[in-house]
Order: structure tokens, then C-alpha cells, then sequence
């Protein structure tokens, strides 16, 4: 399909949503007008109020039906890199050895003052995720889990240590932009050590998309529902390229 | 899930009904109308339309006097048949296109016209056994989930876009579809004709119709690897002929109550138990599985208030359905969840409906409907309401689940909201699935109270009732707070007295082959 | 408060809001991609695509969180005039007795083909709604109640043959603008007829608004969980004054 | 609701925890923290900070070297008072500004310095009664509603937008507000001070917002007419210290368990169990009731294996608030509602674990968390799962009910998501009331079965405990399967111990007035 796709309601091209949010304004019989207009102001049409009512003193829920008018031209829509290579554990396992011939080192994190491992050891740990073997059951990975709550100098410090070649960054707490800072601020000390481009640098968390990933300055972000596999491959994959482009095993 | 229930109650209750219903009976055999004879020409296989969209079926019956027609319709084209050669749909053709005059061949002695008719009486039999054992090969092959059995609405007045919305339910888990009627048909004295795409809160019960939507869900519960049903709405003023189209077009189920009509939407009472039980007759032979409307005082009256008059109404359509040949199994009588949800332990009430009906009738495939009066905008709150009708639905053994939609109060389902709907019923279902078995409700509790105080109403209603007739009950005001006059309402000059003679070859060949209690 | 409105999710001004909604597209890593960019394409800000799955072949069904840089004027919104006389039932009608000096007559109506009637009969029957009796109950009212799926000609007729003074018309169902169909029909009817003016045209139902009765020119419009004591105070108010104006007891 | 439980194997994890916690509270009694001290400085009424924003406290007892500071910080300040003439607060600040050295007073005899604390340290216990009694005289005149008690949380960051957050979930009808911490706060060695605006997570916990949100709450109380409490968190670095400003700020619960820091924050264990007895008394005596997080096994291992090692923490949460001198209506035992809701039959076992909690701690006032590890942005089946989590929670007589959010997986709590989470919590525990009151358990069932294997595998659990040592299962990794070794973690160096002649008099005269098991 080449033209814009928009909200399906019961019937194509109808656009119906569903809306609601709160206005900080007592009810009353203008509240609920208020809340059509706001929708009519974000250019929504057949705005239907269909329920307004007190919350708190000054404050109004509201939920809303209506049509936008806007649509989406889906075929200019791309997925992100990140999980284009599908591979089994088995095919990434026989890609690093035909690929790269030694085990990738990989050291995961969850950075900053965030203690959410859950999702980061959904990744690393043997057990894995979903029935997705984790980066540790792999022959051709060394994972290293180094927890949570770890300080970016910590994570640069250990990556020059044991000379990783990939890092795996994971934030789970969004609120007031602290994964975007923290992130950030990975990146800047990698690139302040010079070891940026030695590594292949992966972050994720239920917030992250590939499309942060790349304006954050990493080579990959994976979200909601990642599995271990999918990662795996992008690594795989990404080092033996760039081994392939710099024609050595770099520093092995 | 278990409670203690006054046995002898409920056996006093089916008494009573049946003496209810007796007279009724009595009437109902002696009396025939002109949509049952539209019935009889479609199962002749009579279809299509005239002048002005008018269906064949109407054309041929309204080119009758009703002293001619008094004798069945059956007669007139026996005769015409006999005498031209044609076969009776060629002879409809014939009388629509003005070609042909029915009355012309009256002369024709009876006997003939039975003999010329005999033949296309038999395929017109053959074809509903033909159906039902396709819908019992098919359910055989694609088995269904356990009850109960999740059951949706399409309803966008457009059968191509019902068709695509019917689709996505059945892969979201549904095992029923209804397509809802649009608003009123059942006022129209004629069945309509073709395809539809336009309707008013539903699309049109049409013949082409169902046949559209069966191809689709035939196809969809192949790639499923379930069999799944279809339903539509038969109660109205053409209740014989929607059974007999949709025998022929393998429907699974049909509303069909014995009193919707002249309760909740005006039609002659005399109309509506005449077109009943011929209905009823032809879905029992089809292997229809009817569900009732006891919904319908609850949405529209107190729903505690009106719970005596629930389980009264189950047991009068439980009677009639009995009458016309029907087993328990295909009596899906009716209840819903409509009970104010501000009220305290308004749940327990729910719970203590729900599992009386379950033991009150155990074969019958009770189909309960959700909470729809109480919704509101507030679809957060909608989705909950929902989930406690799903939760109450599976600790009591429901079998068809209609699945409550959280933009109840706003619009027919979006196809999302049916998506919503659908997870919710599977969640609480799942999670829940055997908490029923689990639990012995206390007794002297209030849950078992309120169980006894109903069915206790529920007798003292049924009493009133046989102590002065149905007709008279209706009259009164007994149901849903309506008063409706025997010879009021729409459709009564439809009504007429069966003459010597009369002839309905299917209605004598059903009963010949249903067992239908003396 | 002077300056626009925003929703207020957990902070003031921070125009969070809520969205649903299905795309007819087959979901895959690219379609939450296609989900957030229509919600930008929307104008809206801070996108997040909470939850985005297949619902069926072809079919993805979608939640976001989002801020909308939009507000509303609250200012500058008028609750509609229906409402704005509140009076009790005893009220209503001493302001009768006092103004109008006879029993003002009230035929109400489910027009169309809607069979709706719960909605009307709250506002008609002694009973009422929400504990507020209804019209028939008033001393000063004598409330006709035609029912449901009443003709608009019907209506008309009635209300010639009884001279009735006001008007109350109901409409449930909305599905394909059958409301607005059945309400303009009415009103263009009573004009051929020359009643317009002589009646106080009222109409009702959940997704009736102010603004919608006034664009159908009805002089009046009721939605979700009207009273019957607002319309009575309504028609009392408005027929007095138009009593007023003319000098006269119209057609007493 | 009525389960069967082996009262014996009950009785005997008692009595296992009893020996479990008996050789740490060997421990407890021969050492302090450096928490321990703090508190008892705040407690004689030290406050503000001194350079670089350090808590006057924290000044105060880094200027003592170890081998003084062993005999308790009392001892000194009461020497620098007795010698001064200043009061406690004033030779904190005359510390902090580095006017006065503390180790300089060192000469004075102890008995001098008692004597001289004597009056401030009475002035602190009766401040902690006064607010105790406010707290009692309030919950008379404001009574609240029945439980489950509506506990929703704020956590802008900010404590003026929490502030307008918790006065509108009063509205809406909250009776617990809980101020959530900045992201991990537990893991600083002191309390912050002063209002907040900045927080990750969470708002930070200092006396000053302690005091705005308590004052806020105050004047909502008296408009709602229903007393609403504030909690906040102990656990962590700081325990004694939030116990003592959380008493003078009459917050009326708090988090409190005695091994989360351990497990869950990686806090040295032995500075963990000091503190969180100190931090127990003083709860005890100032009438707090204490939750526990037992929550925290479940949200990040799977909830079905983890229940026995949720009842065994019970036990010994328990026993350790006992031994605090608590009496069981302060003691609030966590447990959520975790398992997957795609689980069949999940509700059953969630019911299971909820009843034999409630049976087995009959007078704790116990603490229902909501599901959170398997919300998603599905906003629509987060609010179904809430509600099957309120249901449970009505049914079984919880206590403390964390009202869960549609929103749980996404951020964060809006304004909006607490009114509709508020709003499920009220709805389905009023339709459903008294359900759990009408159902009695089918004995042999899935609820009796699991409940039973549960017990019998808490009992399993807690004999290893027993037979190895508390520290020693800890480090054999048999809470939460984490390892954690008795030297390790945080905060380890701020553990000492009790030198001859130690003085801690708050501990005194706490025990002097709290029943304590010997
Ligand atoms: C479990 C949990 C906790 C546990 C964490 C235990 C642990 N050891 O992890 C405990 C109880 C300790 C906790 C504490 C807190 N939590 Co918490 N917690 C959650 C909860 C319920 C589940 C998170 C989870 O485990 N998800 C399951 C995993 C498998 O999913 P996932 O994390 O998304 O990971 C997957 C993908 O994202 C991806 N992925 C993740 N990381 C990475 C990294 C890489 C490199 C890759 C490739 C992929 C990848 O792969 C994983 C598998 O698919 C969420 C709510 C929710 N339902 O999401 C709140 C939540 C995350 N917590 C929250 C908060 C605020 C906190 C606290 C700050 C609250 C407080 N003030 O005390 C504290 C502080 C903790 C801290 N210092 O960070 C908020 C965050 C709000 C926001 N958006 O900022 C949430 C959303 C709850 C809420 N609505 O308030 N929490
Ligand atoms: C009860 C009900 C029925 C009953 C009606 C019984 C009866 N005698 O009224 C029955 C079962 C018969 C029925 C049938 C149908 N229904 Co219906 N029904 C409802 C239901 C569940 C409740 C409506 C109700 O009674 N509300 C309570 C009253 C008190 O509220 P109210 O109507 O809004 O009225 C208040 C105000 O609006 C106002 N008001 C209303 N009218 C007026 C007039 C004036 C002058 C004034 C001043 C004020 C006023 O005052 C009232 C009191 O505050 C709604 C869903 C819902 N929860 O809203 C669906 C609903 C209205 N029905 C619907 C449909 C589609 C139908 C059918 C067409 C379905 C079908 N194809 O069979 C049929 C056909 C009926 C017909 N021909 O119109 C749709 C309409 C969709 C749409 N937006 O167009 C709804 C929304 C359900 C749905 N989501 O599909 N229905
Ligand atoms: C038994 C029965 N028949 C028919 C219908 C609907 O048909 P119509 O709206 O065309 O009257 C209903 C609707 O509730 C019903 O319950
Ligand atoms: C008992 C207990 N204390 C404290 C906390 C949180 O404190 P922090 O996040 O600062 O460690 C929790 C959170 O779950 C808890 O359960």
C-alpha cells in the first residue's frame, strides 16, 4: 500500500482513536466543552466527549473519541536495525567462530543510580528470557554482568581492563530524562578514552528505540520484549564486520 | 460452584408454565400467518424480488384472498404447481412477474396438489438435514473451546466491513458471531433482499447476507481449527421465515424469544406465539440452538427488581420451546449482568442469579449478556464492569458468553474494542478458570438467600399468571411493565384462522419427525 | 486564570495524555515505528509507544503516551445556556403558576427509527431519574409521552392538535449521523408547518450538546445525565420570557 | 473466607524463628552504628547541616574516633553539655561551626553526663508520646473507612507537586499516602535536608517534607472527615535516623524490614540488623506501624517458587518486630499479587497465598501489594489485572492495600492514573464486598493444596535457616537467591562494638516502657 495509512475505527480510513487525560480545571458543564476544544485546537475532528467528571478540587478527567485527520505513509517507515539479523543461539555461536574465531567479551550494565537487572540479566544470564537462552550460555560470548547501579567510569574502566568488544548499557528508570543523561554520559567518557570505536556499543531498556539508540550515539538500542538472541546476533554480526573492513582480529 | 436450591419449587414452576402455555397451544394450532406462509414458500424454495424490491415470498402470498389463503399457501401452489408444470419457484417467478394469477387454479382438487407438491416438500426437507449435518461433521473436525463460549457483535451496517471485523474477532479467540440486525427490522413485514451496506446500529438479516458472512467464518474456522458459529436475530415480524433462511444457510443460532416482540417492540401477541413455535419448529429440526431475550427486562427496568421476571420468562420460553419440539440443548435461554455497579454486593447478587439459572436449567446452553444499562464513557471503569460479568460467567458455568465491550455507552464495537474485549474474557477466564470448583457457597449466606427469594418470586408470578392466562397476563401488565391488547400491536391483520383443509406439508413433516410433548 | 490550559499528567503544564487506536497494518518492529510517527505527525511531543501488537491478520492495535503542545482558553469556553437556570421541581412550578398562569403542555419523543425510550421516559415519568422527578409529576406541566420510533409527521401533527407548547425530542442512537438526520428533519418540518416559533424546541440525548442543538437551531440541547428538573426550569424560563416579549398568554 | 491450615507446622515456624533470630539478637545487643548514634542525636534534638550541606548528626559523630565513640554518643554529648552548659542542639551547631572539639570533654565522669542528658533525653520521649497521642486523639475524632485501607503513592520528585498529588487522592478517597524515595536513597549514609523539588524516581525523604506532606494531610484529613496517614521508607543506610524524624513528624507507618537492605540494596547484613532493631523501637514506641518487603522476592524471581520464602521472611519479620518490643497491630507483613497473569488457574493460587497470610498472622495488619513485574503498557489489561488484585484483597481481609496502576509498566504515577486505580480499588470492593464472608474453601481443592505445600515448604525453608544460622543462610544464598557474605556491603565500617560502659539512653528508656519477649 503507497498511500497514508490512518486509524481504523469499524471502517477504513475512519481514523478513530481513543483519548483521555486530565485538565487542571474544576468540573462543571464548561469543563467538558473545554476538553472538546482542546482536541478541536490539536486538529482532531468528530470530537466526542464521552465522559468529563471531578477528579479532585481543580483537577478533570476526560476520555474523548475522535477521527484525525492525519494518516501515516507506512511504507517510508523503517525498523530499526537492531534486530534485522535473526539467528538461533546455535547459527550465532557458528557465525562468531566462522566470523570472528574467538570468544566476543561482552560486558553488560545497568547504569547510573538504576538497580532494574531484571532486564539486563534477561539478556546475560543462562536462564535468559522468554525461553531465550541468555549472552552467558553462549560458546562464542564471554558475558560479564557487572549488576546495577554501576557508575560509567566503573563500565569504561572495566571495558580497558578486560578488553571488551561490546557493552551492554541498560536503563529502566526514564523519569525526568535520567536513561537519556546517563547514556549520554557513557558515550562522551568512551569517546573521551578513545575506546568509542573499540567497542560495540548496545544500550536498551522498555523506553529505548533505535531510533534514540542512534541520535544517543550508539550502534544499536533495543526495547520492549528483546530477546538475548536478537542481541547476540547484532553483535556477532557488527564485529565481524568491522573485522572484515579493518582486515585484523582487532586487539585478540 | 454449588447452592442449595428449593427443588420442589422448581418443579412447581415448569407445572405451572405448562398449563400456561397450553392454551396458547391450543390457539397457536388453529391459527396460521402470513409470514409462516412466506416461510412455507422459501422452504419450496420461492426467493428473489419483484416490482418495487417486494421479496417473491410476500408478492405470492398477498395475490391470495384470505379465505383462499386461509387454507395455507401450500394448497394454492400445489394446485398451480400440478396444473402448470412448473416447480414453485418457477410458479413465484411466474405470479411476481404478473405472468401468472394464483387464485386461477383453485379448481385443482387438493389431492393433486399434495401429490405435485410432495417432491419439493421432501428437498426442501432434505436440504435442512443436508445443512445440519454439515454444521455436525464441521464440529466434529474443528472442535470448539470449552464453554463458555466467547461470543461477539458486528454491527457496522456494512456486511463487507462486518465480514472483515468477524474475521479479526475469530483469530482474536471469538466462537460466535452475531451479526446485529439493523435498528427495527424486525418491524418490517419482509425479509430484505440481497447484500446489504448500508444499516442503522447493524446491517440487515438478508439471506445473501448470512451467506456472505458463513463463507467467511467457514474459511476463518478452517485456519483456526475451530468450528465457528454464526447468529443473527429471527424474533419480529418474520421470526418463521429468518429460521427458514437461516437453516438453508447453516446459521448455529437465532434470537428467538416467544414474547420479545410483543413486549419490547409492539407485535401482536396472537402474531408473535403463532410465529414462535413455526420458527422454533424449523430450528429444531435445523439444530439452531435459540437464545432468548430476558435481557431485555433487565436493560430496561430495575435489574434486581426484575429477577423473579427473568427466571419466569426462562421458564415460559422454556415450555414453548419444549412445544415445538426443541431438546434442552438448544434452549439457550437468557440472563444478563445488569446490576446497578454502585450497589454493595451487587457481585453476590450477579453470582446468585447466574448460578441459579445454571442449576435450574443444567442442559440448557444459557447465554448471558453483559453489562450494558450501567456503562458509561468512562471506558476504564467499562473494562472492570466487564471483567467481574467475565469472573461470574465462568465460576457459574455460562455457555454463551457474550463479551462486554468497554465502549458499551459510545458506539457499535470499533474492531479494537473487540480485541479489548476478547483479551479481557480470556484473562479472567484463564486465570480464574476453575475457581468455581472451588468454592461452597455458605448457606443461610446472602448469596443464598437471594437465590431462594427469587425463585420464590418467581412462582408467586408464574401463579398469577396461569390464574388468568397469558393473553390476559400480558394484558396486564405482568411483563416488563407493559400493557399489550391481544388484537393490538403491529402485524395482527397478519393473523388468520387455519380452514378446513389447511395445509402446511412442513409443519406436518416436522412434527412427524420431532418429538414434540403431547 | 488567564492563560491557555494544558493536561497535566503529574506536572503543571506538561500535556500529557493517553491514545489509542488500531492501524489496518500487520504488526511488526516497523509498526510501532508507523504509530509514532502518525502521533508526531499530530502534533504531539515526548511520543511514547507504550504497547503495540497484532490484533488480527492485518491489524495492529496500539497505546501511546504523549504531550500536546495545545491548550484551550477555559476563559473563553461557555457552559451551554440549557442548564443555567436551577430550580426544584416546587420552584418550577410556583415560576410557572407566577409567569405563565396555565399548565404548560409537553409532548416528548423518541424520533426515528430509534426505539430508545429509557432516556426520554427519565426525563417524562413521574418516576424520574437520579431521584429528580419527572414531568409528569410537575403541577404546572402536562407532559405528553409519545414513545419511541414516534415519526417526526407524527410528532408534528401532535403538536398541532394539542397545542403544545414544548417540544422534546430524543435521539440514542448516533451510529451514521442518524441523530442528526432525524433532529434537522424535525426542525425543518416544523418550519414548512409555521410552529417553529411557536414551540420551545428541545432536544436530548448522550452525545447532544449545546453547541449541537444550537447549529440544528433547536433552542435548546441535553446530554449525558440531564435532570428532569433542568429541562422543566428550561422550557418554564424560556417560554415565560417569550410570553414576556409578545405581551400576550400565547394560544392560551 | 475459610482455608484449613495445620495449625502445628504454624506453630512450629514460630518457634524456628524464634531460634533463627535469637543469636542475632545476641549480636544487636553487643554492637551500635553509626546510624544508631545519629538517631539518638536527632532524638536530643540536633539538626540543620554544617559545611558542604553534612547533617549536623553526621558532623557530629565523624568527629569522634572510634574507640570514644564505642561507649556511645551520648556519653560524650552529655559530657560537652554537663561541662557547656550549652543543650544538646546548641553543641551540635558549636561542633559543626568547628568552634567546639568533642573529643575534648572527654574527662568529664559518665556519671555527670547522665545526669545532664537526663532532662533532653526525657524532653525526646515525651515528644514521641505527644505525637503519638495527636495521632490516637485524631483517629478518634477522624474515623476511617473499613479495610483494605486505599494506599496510593507519590513520587513526582518534587514535594510540592507530590503534595498536590496526595491531596487529591484523599479526595478521591485514599487512606494511606506513601511519599516514594528517590531512586536509591537507602544507599546514603545520611538524611538529606530540607524541602526537595529534584528527585529520580522518587522524592527524597528529609524532615522538612516530612513536615510539608504531614501538614497537607493534616487539613485534607479535616476536610475529608477520615484521618489519612503518611508512610514513608526506613530501610536503607539510615533506618534509626527516619525512625526517629518520621516519629516527631507523625508519618504512621513506614518501610521497615529487616532483611530488604541485605538482599535487595546490598547493605552490609550485620549494620543492617542493628539498625533495623533500633529503628523497630522506636517505631514501636511511637505507635508506626511497620510494612515489610516481601514484595521484593516476588517482583524479581518467579512469584509461584517464591512463596514459601515469602511466608519464612513473614516469620521472621515477625520475630524480629516482636523482639523490637512491637506488638502485632504495628506489624505489617508485605505480600503482592505477582504471579503471571497468563498462568491458568493464577488467581486460585494468588487467593491461596493471600488467605493462609491472613490466617497464619491473624492480628498483622498486612500489607497486599499490587502486581508490577507483569504490567505492560497494555493500560487496558493492567486495570483487569488491578482488579482481580482488589478483588483478592476484599475477599481475603487485607489489611494495607497498595492500590496498583493501569500504568505501573510506564511511569510514575499521574494525577489521572491514581483517581482511575482509586476508583477500580473502590468499585470492585464494594460490589464484592462481602464475597469472602460467603464462600467457604472446598477442602482437597487446588486453594487447600497449594496453601498447604506453601506452609510445609516455609517450614522446610526456615528448619535450614535454623540449623545453619540467619548470617550464614544469607550467605548461603537461600533468601532471594542472592549472596551476601557477613563482612560484605555496604556501610560495614559504620558497625562498632559496645565498649564497657556504652550508653545509648533512648534504647533504656524504650525498653524500660515496651514489652519485650525475653
Ligand atoms: C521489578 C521492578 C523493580 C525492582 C527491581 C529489582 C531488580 N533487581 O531489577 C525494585 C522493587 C527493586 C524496584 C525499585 C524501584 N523501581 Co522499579 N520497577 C520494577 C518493575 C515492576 C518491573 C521491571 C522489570 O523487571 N521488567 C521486566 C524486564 C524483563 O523488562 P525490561 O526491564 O523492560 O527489560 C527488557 C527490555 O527492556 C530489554 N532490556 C532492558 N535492558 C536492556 C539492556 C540492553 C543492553 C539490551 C540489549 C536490552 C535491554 O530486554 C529485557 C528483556 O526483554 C517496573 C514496572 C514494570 N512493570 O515495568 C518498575 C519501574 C521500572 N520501577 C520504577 C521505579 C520508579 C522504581 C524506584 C525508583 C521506585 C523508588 N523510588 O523506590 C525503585 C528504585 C530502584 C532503582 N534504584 O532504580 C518505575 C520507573 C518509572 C520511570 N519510567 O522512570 C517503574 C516503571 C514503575 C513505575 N511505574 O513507577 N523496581
Ligand atoms: C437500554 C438499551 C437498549 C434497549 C432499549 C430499551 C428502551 N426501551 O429504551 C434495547 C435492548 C431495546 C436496545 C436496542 C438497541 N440498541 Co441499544 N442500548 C441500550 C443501552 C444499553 C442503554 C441506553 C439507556 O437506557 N441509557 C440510560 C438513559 C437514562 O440514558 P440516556 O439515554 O443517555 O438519557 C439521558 C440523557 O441522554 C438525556 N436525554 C436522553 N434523551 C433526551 C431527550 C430530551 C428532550 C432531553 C431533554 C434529554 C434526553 O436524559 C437522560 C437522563 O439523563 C445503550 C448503551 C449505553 N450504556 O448507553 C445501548 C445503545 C444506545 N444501543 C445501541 C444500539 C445500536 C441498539 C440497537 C440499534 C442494536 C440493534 N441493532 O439491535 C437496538 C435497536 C433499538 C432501536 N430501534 O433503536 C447503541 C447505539 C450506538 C450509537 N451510538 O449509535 C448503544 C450505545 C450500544 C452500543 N454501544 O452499541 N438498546
Ligand atoms: C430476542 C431478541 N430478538 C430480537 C432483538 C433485536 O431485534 P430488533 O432490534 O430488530 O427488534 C433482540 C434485541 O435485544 C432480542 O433480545
Ligand atoms: C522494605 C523496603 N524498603 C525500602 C524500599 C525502597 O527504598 P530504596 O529504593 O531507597 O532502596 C523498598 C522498595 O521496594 C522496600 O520494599
Amino acid at each position: 500500500m503507497t498511500q497514508g495509512v490512518k486509524p481504523y475505527g469499524d471502517t477504513m480510513n475512519d481514523g478513530k482513536m481513543q483519548l483521555s487525560f486530565t485538565l487542571p480545571i474544576e468540573w462543571n458543564e464548561a469543563a467538558d466543552e473545554a476538553a472538546r476544544q482542546l482536541a478541536v485546537n490539536m486538529g482532531l475532528v468528530d470530537v466526542q466527549v464521552v465522559e468529563g467528571r471531578k477528579i479532585a478540587t481543580g483537577f478533570s478527567f476526560f476520555v474523548l473519541y475522535a477521527s484525525t485527520p492525519h494518516s501515516v505513509d507506512v511504507d517510508n517507515v523503517k525498523a530499526s536495525p537492531a534486530r534485522a539479523h535473526a539467528m538461533s543461539m546455535e547459527e550465532v555461536d557458528a557465525f562468531v567462530a566462522e566470523n570472528v574465531g574467538r570468544k566476543i567479551r561482552v560486558a553488560g550494565a545497568c547504569i547510573g543510580t538504576d538497580a532494574h537487572t531484571v532486564g539486563i540479566d534477561a539478556i546475560l544470564n543462562m536462564k535468559g528470557y522468554k525461553g531465550d537462552y541468555g549472552l552467558e550460555r553462549y560458546h562464542w560470548f564471554e558475558a560479564f554482568n557487572l549488576g546495577s547501579q554501576v557508575a560509567a567510569e566503573d563500565l569504561v574502566r572495566f571495558t580497558k581492563e578486560k578488553d571488551v568488544d561490546a557493552i551492554l548499557a541498560s536503563q529502566i528508570v526514564t523519569q525526568k530524562g535520567s536513561d537519556v543523561k546517563n547514556f549520554t554520559e557513557l558515550v562522551e567518557l568512551l569517546e573521551a578514552e578513545g575506546l568509542r570505536d573499540r567497542v560495540v556499543l548496545v544500550c536498551g531498556g522498555p523506553r529505548v528505540t533505535g531510533l534514540l539508540a542512534a541520535e544517543l550515539g550508539y550502534d544499536a538500542g533495543f526495547g520492549r520484549g528483546t530477546l538475548p538472541s536478537e542481541v547476540a546476533a547484532f553483535i556477532a554480526v557488527t564485529l565481524a564486520e568491522r573485522l572484515r573492513r579493518s582486515g585484523s582480529q582487532l586487539f585478540a | 460452584m454449588e447452592l442449595r436450591i428449593d427443588q420442589t419449587s422448581v418443579d412447581r414452576c415448569r407445572a405451572l408454565s405448562g398449563s400456561i402455555v397450553a392454551p396458547v397451544e391450543a390457539f397457536i394450532a388453529a391459527h396460521s400467518t402470513v409470514s409462516v406462509e412466506r416461510a412455507v414458500l422459501r422452504l419450496l424454495g420461492l426467493d428473489g424480488v419483484g416490482r418495487d424490491e417486494i421479496p417473491v415470498p410476500n408478492v405470492v402470498v398477498e395475490s391470495l384472498a384470505t379465505p383462499v389463503l386461509a387454507r395455507g399457501i401450500a394448497l394454492a401452489i400445489g394446485k398451480m404447481v400440478a396444473e402448470t408444470g412448473l416447480n414453485p419457484a418457477q410458479a413465484g417467478a411466474a405470479i411476481a412477474a404478473g405472468e401468472l394469477d394464483l387464485a386461477q387454479f383453485g379448481a385443482t382438487p387438493d389431492e393433486a396438489a399434495r401429490a405435485a407438491l410432495a417432491p419439493h416438500v421432501e428437498a426442501g426437507m432434505r436440504r435442512l438435514r443436508e445443512r445440519r449435518a454439515e454444521r455436525g461433521e464441521r464440529l466434529e473436525r474443528l472442535k470448539q473451546l470449552p464453554p463458555p463460549l466467547l461470543y461477539v457483535i458486528v454491527a457496522s451496517g456494512n456486511i463487507y466491513e462486518d465480514r472483515t471485523a468477524a474475521v479479526a474477532a475469530v483469530e482474536a479467540g471469538a466462537q460466535i458471531i452475531a451479526v446485529i440486525r439493523s435498528t427495527g427490522q424486525s418491524l418490517l413485514d419482509f425479509v430484505p433482499y440481497g447484500a446489504t451496506t448500508e444499516g442503522f446500529g447493524g446491517t440487515y438479516a438478508t439471506q445473501e447476507n448470512f451467506r456472505i458472512m458463513r463463507a467467511a467464518l467457514d474459511e476463518a474456522s478452517e485456519r483456526a481449527g475451530r468450528y465457528v458459529m454464526l447468529t443473527n436475530y429471527a424474533s419480529g415480524l418474520c421470526m418463521p421465515e429468518i429460521a427458514a433462511l437461516a437453516a438453508v444457510e447453516r446459521l448455529d443460532m437465532l434470537l428467538n424469544d416467544s414474547m420479545y416482540g410483543i413486549l419490547f417492540r409492539d407485535i401482536n401477541m396472537k402474531r408473535t406465539f403463532v410465529d414462535q413455535h413455526f420458527s422454533r419448529t424449523l430450528n429444531a429440526y435445523s439444530g439452531i440452538i435459540i437464545n432468548t431475550g430476558e435481557d431485555n427486562y433487565l436493560t430496561t427496568a430495575d435489574a434486581v427488581d426484575q429477577a423473579p421476571a427473568v427466571l419466569a420468562s426462562q421458564f415460559i420460553n422454556e415450555e414453548f420451546a419444549h412445544r415445538a419440539g426443541m431438546p434442552d440443548r438448544q434452549i439457550g435461554l437468557g440472563d444478563a449482568y445488569e446490576i446497578d455497579p454502585g450497589l454493595e454486593d451487587g457481585f453476590l447478587f450477579q453470582v446468585a442469579q447466574a448460578q441459579l439459572t445454571r442449576q435450574v436449567f443444567p442442559d440448557a446452553p444459557l447465554k448471558y449478556m453483559p453489562p450494558t444499562k450501567h456503562m458509561t464513557g468512562d471506558v476504564f471503569k467499562g473494562h472492570l464492569i466487564d471483567a467481574l460479568f467475565n469472573l461470574t460467567s465462568v465460576m457459574t458455568g455460562q455457555t454463551i458468553h457474550l463479551c462486554g465491550m468497554l465502549t458499551e455507552a459510545i458506539h457499535t464495537p470499533f474492531l479494537g474494542d473487540r480485541a479489548l474485549s476478547i483479551d479481557n474474557a480470556r484473562y479472567v477466564m484463564n486465570t480464574a478458570r476453575h475457581f468455581g470448583d472451588e468454592i461452597v457457597v455458605k448457606p443461610g449466606g446472602t448469596i443464598e438467600k437471594r437465590a431462594a427469594s427469587v425463585l420464590a418470586g418467581c412462582e408467586v408470578l408464574l401463579e398469577r399468571v396461569a390464574s388468568i392466562g397469558l393473553m390476559e397476563a400480558i394484558e396486564g401488565a405482568f411483563f416488563a411493565d407493559v400493557k399489550r391488547s391481544p388484537d393490538g400491536g403491529r402485524g395482527a391483520d397478519g393473523v388468520f384462522a387455519r380452514a378446513p383443509g389447511y395445509l402446511n406439508p412442513f409443519e406436518d413433516a416436522l412434527r412427524a419427525e420431532l418429538t414434540v410433548p403431547a
